[in-house]
């Protein structure tokens, strides 16, 4: 696969279809490849890697290199390629400078176990790329996902339960950003959270509620738009399993308003910008479930 | 810093008997930023409103509070005050402490403890208020007028009356719509054609009206005031201003075998035609789907045969585009099709009609000349049977293409046609089964009973169940209700009441005009008792039946509100923007364009621009602009974006804050 | 109403939209109909306009309710405001007693301008509700009392 | 359902049918090749069933004289379904004669190998309580 990949990075660089390539570089360790741009056969060979420790989605970086000159080749996991069409379709990324070879993904292994396979790659939703101009390997299907197992085990907790474990884990949250840094719906020019005339603005909690305050606002911005790429709790130092969150609101959408899948299609309107007349009523929180 | 003043009125004893008034004042002068606060018996009075004048003066105010009842109620009055105090007139709040306080609360501590707190709130965002100026937009003198029917006819009769120019969009060859195919109008039974012709011409000859007839509307542009449209001229093949309305040529083409959508098909017409003879503009049309010079390149007869040498093979869809300040839809109504109703046996025998097919029988215009004949062997009918509400009122699951609404005008032309059958023909026996007889209107339920009373026709309260054509005839199974029976008619004729819908083009039109529409693709009103002939979207009206069934004297009725309202707008030189609008900061803006999805009146455009970056280049963002004469300030975009780059005047994010940390203190 | 230091008295905000609500509220008043000091009310042009932050701003400031009143659907003077704000807000709120935070501290409510007695009902309940729950522990437990 | 007494909330919920949707037309009544047969026509079905005069129904012959052939379901403009109630009426009849006509026991004598499933479980919730 690496091979193959390498060898079709150059073949682009060379024949000056593409003049950069976005792909994953080999760190120090086995386990932490980053993404970087290649320009050169040597690099490539040298340093270009895709295993089962290339986890980070691409996709936001387009957001930077498809503004630059000329065509830049990307190498999109299934998962990216969601992110990748809700970035077209909020015109965050330059389509026509973007050359997106879909890859092959296996499943990624979680860096703090080796042996295990990520959690978001253990509850894959799709292995179907839907976007792509050239393949290598193969595109698989839409699975079965068991991605909503944990919010629903969340739900059928105790409103008291859920606060304690929101507790544990939210408290741990350094406000690093990451979560929010590494997201590809979070393109905003400049965040809320940072902005001193916001009204919003809020570098570091004051107070355990403004920790959760910025969780749920982050969770309700990108909500609708969110594609579930994992990619929040697979950053975070502190291991917040921030994807619950967001799974939250897109199993409600999914339950309320019909199922929806962000960036499965460019042209589509999110379920947060839309509506129906008979749409459920927000009682429909007090109706379901135990407190 | 703010120098705000706090006015707290006493109401009479409206709010001083339950809110400590003079506690009020003083707890407001403690705040930050108030350098004056007085309680005064009535603050809506002239000296009230004098004092207000008076301390922005003496204290240099740069904000005001008035605490007194609801702002629904006297804000204007203190904005005003305000203004003529010299403060800009938005730097003014009002705190509600009559309405949301001493009305409800009958205990003076709690009630004075949260008046208060709704100074405080209010105080909280004055301090945020910018002064604000209504913007104004000119009003471009010109309406379009979209459909050449009644309603349009007399809306643009109207408008041009008044002195305005006005162009009518016809998609047909001709204006006249379906009040032309109609032959004699309820209750009056005058004939349609002698009352409508005379307009239709006097819209030709007023230098003010213009017709773009065989036109469609392909794209809108703009504002209220400002629209700007795209008119597609679809291409008719013969020169306009050369065609001399003879006739010659749609009497030589050879081409015989077109069915003619005049007559509803009833009889053929050619494929270069003029609809009818009293057509405007009476110009022929060729019908690129039958005309085999422009299939195959050859025939040219027409072309022979015109002296004016007005044929152009060649010609093509042109666009244009024109400059309005108002649009009307008129965009009518159709019959629905009734073939799926099988049970009527509409599709197996050409002798089921349906009311409207009815009407060009009778019509001495029409494909029988004016003599009833049956359409399958032009023998005169003996038995008629008329059937009602024949896809309407039907359940909303309805598996047909039934609606679930009256259609309204069926009951009243059912009658007309029933009489005006017995009056020609007394020989007939006209039947007419019904759910209810609906003839609310001046005259109407006489003219009912007089078709049952005078001229005997059989009004059976029961419906048609099945429809058999066997030996020539129908046969009829039908309820009557009354007598317990079920009957059983052998028919000549059986003409079906079609409920009616709103024409097809109607719907791609709202989106253009992103006005909105109920389910059944009626306009919907403004207001449906208040503002009836305005849609939601500013500058766009609505006439006739694309907002609902109506018969004539109600769509003319309707067709002149709409003008006098579309007169109302075109008078003004310039629109006064509601200046509480979205306004998106470009320089957080990131382009996304959820805003754009949620903006109901389409107020939100997105475009390229150049901006300056900190290390000296510049760069192309995709950014959102609002059109502040578009845009009424609802807010839903600044939701949606989640950069906070889009706020409200008026009620921006800070402001609102301030409150809820005003309240919440 | 008596205003005693040892009974709790709920903070509660009412956002209520200019043109049904908030002449729902006024109407309640007009015809003197009673509901609790406890609730002030926030004028905002549109249900729509409720950004999810100010709810949490309110919680985060010491309010141990939130409710907000819009025309029924289908009435919006703008005509599709309240359908997204029916949508936000049920989402926001489903998301807030995900976190534990007690779901009967958040409410939407539809009240036109002619309901002045619904609006006093609503307030009435909503108000009795919270006072029920009591003070707003577990966001207290989070807030730094200052 | 009590021995002797049939309610119209049992006809209703037996046949899931919305009495109060009949605009009275009679287009059912229209539409019924058994009209003469009958003594109740298929719109006073429908009219009796929603003033709870379910026993004149019961008693009459006509519940047996509709053919099921569904045309009034088929041509009713409101969806309201008559042809259901008749066969509600008449399942509820049936049910009255006694319990169980047809007990699980007693099916494996009468097994015939040509029976269709189907009609074994319809006779079964047909005939028995």
């Amino acid at each position: 696969m690496q091979k193959v990949m390498i060898e079709r990075a150059a073949e682009l660089l060379s024949s000056g279809k593409v003049n950069r390539v976005l792909g994953w570089r080999a760190g120090l360790f086995a386990h932490d490849n980053t993404p970087s741009v290649f320009t050169d056969a040597a690099d490539l060979q040298a340093n270009f890697v895709y295993n089962e420790f290339c986890g980070a989605n691409l996709s936001k970086y387009l957001v930077k290199e498809s503004d630059k000159e000329g065509t830049v080749a990307v190498f999109l996991k299934p998962c990216d390629t969601y992110s990748f069409n809700q970035l077209i379709a909020e015109h965050k990324i330059k389509r026509d400078n973007v050359y997106a070879i879909g890859v092959q993904c296996n499943g990624m292994k979680d860096v703090n176990d080796r042996e295990k396979l990520e959690e978001r790659c253990a509850s894959c939703k799709s292995r179907k790329h839907v976007a792509y101009d050239e393949l290598i390997g193969e595109s698989g299907e839409i699975l079965d996902s068991n991605r909503f197992d944990m919010v629903e085990k969340l739900e059928n907790m105790t409103s008291e339960e859920r606060f304690e474990f929101w507790r544990g884990e939210l408290s741990r949250c350094v406000r690093c950003n990451a979560c929010r840094n590494v997201c590809p719906a979070c393109t905003c020019e400049k965040c809320i959270f940072d902005n001193p005339d916001s009204g919003s603005a809020n570098k570091a909690p004051a107070d355990p509620f403004e920790e959760n305050l910025f969780h749920i606002i982050r969770a309700f911005h990108v909500a609708g738009r969110c594609t579930d790429c994992g990619e929040c709790s697979r950053v975070c130092p502190e291991n917040i399993p921030l994807h619950l969150l967001n799974r939250k609101f897109i199993k409600d959408i999914n339950e309320l308003y019909g199922e929806y899948q962000a960036g499965e299609t460019v042209n589509e309107r999110g379920p947060l910008v839309n509506y129906t007349q008979g749409d459920a009523e927000p009682s429909v929180v007090y109706e379901r479930g135990n407190s | 810093m703010q120098r705000i003043g706090v006015f707290v009125c006493h109401c009479g004893s409206n709010i001083a008997a339950t809110v400590d008034v003079k506690a009020v004042a003083e707890a407001a002068k403690h705040e930050s930023g108030v350098v004056f606060s007085a309680d005064y018996q009535y603050m809506c009075s002239e000296s009230g409103q004098d004092l207000i004048k008076d301390m922005i003066k003496e204290h240099k105010l740069t904000g005001i509070v008035v605490c007194s009842c609801s702002p629904r109620m006297h804000e204007n009055t203190f904005c005003k005050a305000a203004a003529a105090g010299g403060l800009n007139p938005y730097m003014v709040e009002i705190a509600n402490i009559r309405e949301q306080c001493s009305w409800i609360h009958k205990d003076m501590p709690s009630a004075t403890a949260k008046a208060i707190v709704l100074v405080r709130s209010a105080i909280a965002k004055v301090t945020l208020n910018a002064p604000l100026t209504a913007g104004t937009s000119p009003v471009t003198k010109r309406a379009l007028v979209i459909g050449g029917g009644i309603a349009g006819i007399q809306t643009a009769l109207d408008i041009a009356d008044a002195g305005f120019e006005v162009d009518i969009v016809e998609k047909e060859p001709t204006i006249g719509g379906k009040m032309a195919q109609i032959d004699k109008t309820f209750p009056t039974l005058d004939c349609a054609a002698c009352i409508l012709t005379p307009k239709m011409v006097e819209a030709a000859q007023n230098d003010k009206i213009r017709i773009f007839s065989y036109s469609e509307v392909s794209a809108v542009k703009g504002f209220v005031g400002n629209f700007t449209v795209t008119i597609k001229r679809k291409a008719r093949y013969v020169k306009e201003d050369l065609c001399t309305g003879c006739g010659l040529c749609t009497e030589k083409c050879p081409q015989k075998k077109v069915p003619n959508e005049f007559n509803l098909g009833l009889d053929n017409r050619r494929a270069i035609y003029i609809p009818f003879a009293q057509a405007i503009p009476k110009i022929a049309t060729i019908d690129p789907d039958y005309c085999t010079m422009l299939k195959s390149g050859k025939c040219g007869v027409c072309s022979k045969v015109c002296s004016a040498g007005a044929i152009d093979y060649q010609a093509k869809d042109e666009f244009i585009d024109v400059n309005y300040g108002a649009i009307v839809a008129a965009t009518g109504f159709n019959p629905i099709k009734v073939d799926k109703y099988d049970e009527f046996a509409y599709a197996q025998s050409p002798d089921v009609v349906t009311s409207l097919e009815y009407e060009r029988l009778m019509n001495a215009a029409g494909p029988t000349g004016g003599t009833l004949l049956r359409p399958s062997d032009r023998t005169h009918p003996h038995t008629i049977v008329f059937v009602q509400c024949v896809g309407s009122r039907e359940s909303e699951d309805s598996t047909k293409c039934g609606k679930s609404y009256c259609s309204k005008i069926c009951c009243m032309y059912t009658a007309k046609h029933a009489m005006l059958t017995r009056e020609k023909y007394p020989d007939t026996d006209v039947y007419v089964f019904y759910i209810d007889v609906r003839t609310p209107g001046k005259s109407f339920d006489e003219f009912y009973r007089r078709a049952v009373e005078q001229y005997g026709v059989h009004y059976i309260k029961g419906m048609v169940g099945k429809v058999t054509p066997e030996g020539g005839k129908l046969k009829v199974q039908a309820s009557d209700l009354i007598a317990g029976k079920q009957l059983h008619i052998d028919a000549d004729m059986v003409v079906l009441a079609a409920a009616i819908e709103p024409d097809k083009t109607a719907r791609p039109l709202a989106t253009l005009l992103t006005a909105s529409m109920d389910t059944n693709d009626f306009f919907t009103e403004a207001h449906p008792k208040l503002r009836p002939v305005e849609s939601p979207t500013a500058g766009v009206f609505l006439s006739g039946a694309c907002q609902g069934p109506k018969d004539i004297p109600e769509t003319v009725a309707q067709a002149g509100a709409a003008a006098s309202k579309v007169i109302g707008l075109l008078a003004k030189d310039h629109l006064v923007c509601n200046p509480c609008v979205a306004n998106a900061n470009e320089m957080l803006c990131s382009g996304c364009s959820q805003c754009e999805k949620v903006c109901p009146y389409g107020a939100i455009t997105y475009s390229y621009k150049e901006f300056r970056m900190p290390d000296r280049t510049t760069k192309l963002r995709l950014v959102a602009s609002v059109n502040a004469a578009v845009c009424q300030g609802c807010g839903a975009c600044t939701v949606t974006c989640p950069s906070g780059a889009m706020d409200l005047k008026g009620f921006s994010n800070k402001q609102i804050m301030a409150e809820v940390d005003a309240i919440c203190k | 109403m008596q205003m005693n230091d040892n009974t709790f008295r709920p903070k509660i905000v009412a956002f209520c939209c200019n043109w049904c609500s908030y002449a729902g509220a006024d109407l309640a008043g007009t015809n003197r109909l009673n509901y609790p000091a406890d609730v002030k009310i926030i004028r905002v042009p549109c249900s729509c306009r409720v950004n999810p932050t100010f709810v949490l701003r309110a919680f985060g400031r010491g309010a141990d309710g939130v409710i907000i009143c819009g025309c029924h659907p289908g009435d919006c003077h703008y005509t599709s405001g309240n359908y997204y704000a029916r949508r936000r807000m049920t989402l926001l709120f489903s998301m807030l007693d995900y976190l534990g935070i007690e779901r009967e501290r958040t409410r939407v409510e539809w009240v036109s301008a002619a309901e002045g007695a619904k609006f006093a009902q609503t307030m009435n309940s909503f108000v009795e509700t919270v006072t029920k729950l009591g003070k707003n522990k577990r966001l207290e437990d989070l807030r730094c009392k200052k | 359902m009590s021995e002797n007494n049939i309610c119209r909330e049992d006809i209703l919920r037996i046949s899931g049918v919305d009495t109060r949707k009949c605009m009275r037309c009679g287009k059912c009544s229209a539409t019924c090749p058994a009209y003469d047969e009958m003594e109740y026509h298929p719109h006073q079905f429908v009219n009796m069933v929603e003033n709870g005069d379910i026993e004149a129904l019961v008693e009459s012959p006509s519940l047996f004289k509709c053919l099921s052939c569904f045309a009034c379901i088929d041509r009713c403009p409101r969806q309201v379904e008559p042809a259901k109630l008749v066969e509600a009426v008449r399942s509820a009849c049936i049910r009255r004669q006694g319990h169980n006509h047809l007990s699980a026991d007693a099916i494996p004598a009468i097994l015939d190998p040509d029976i269709p499933q189907q009609a074994l479980v319809s006779a079964f919730r047909k005939y028995s309580e």
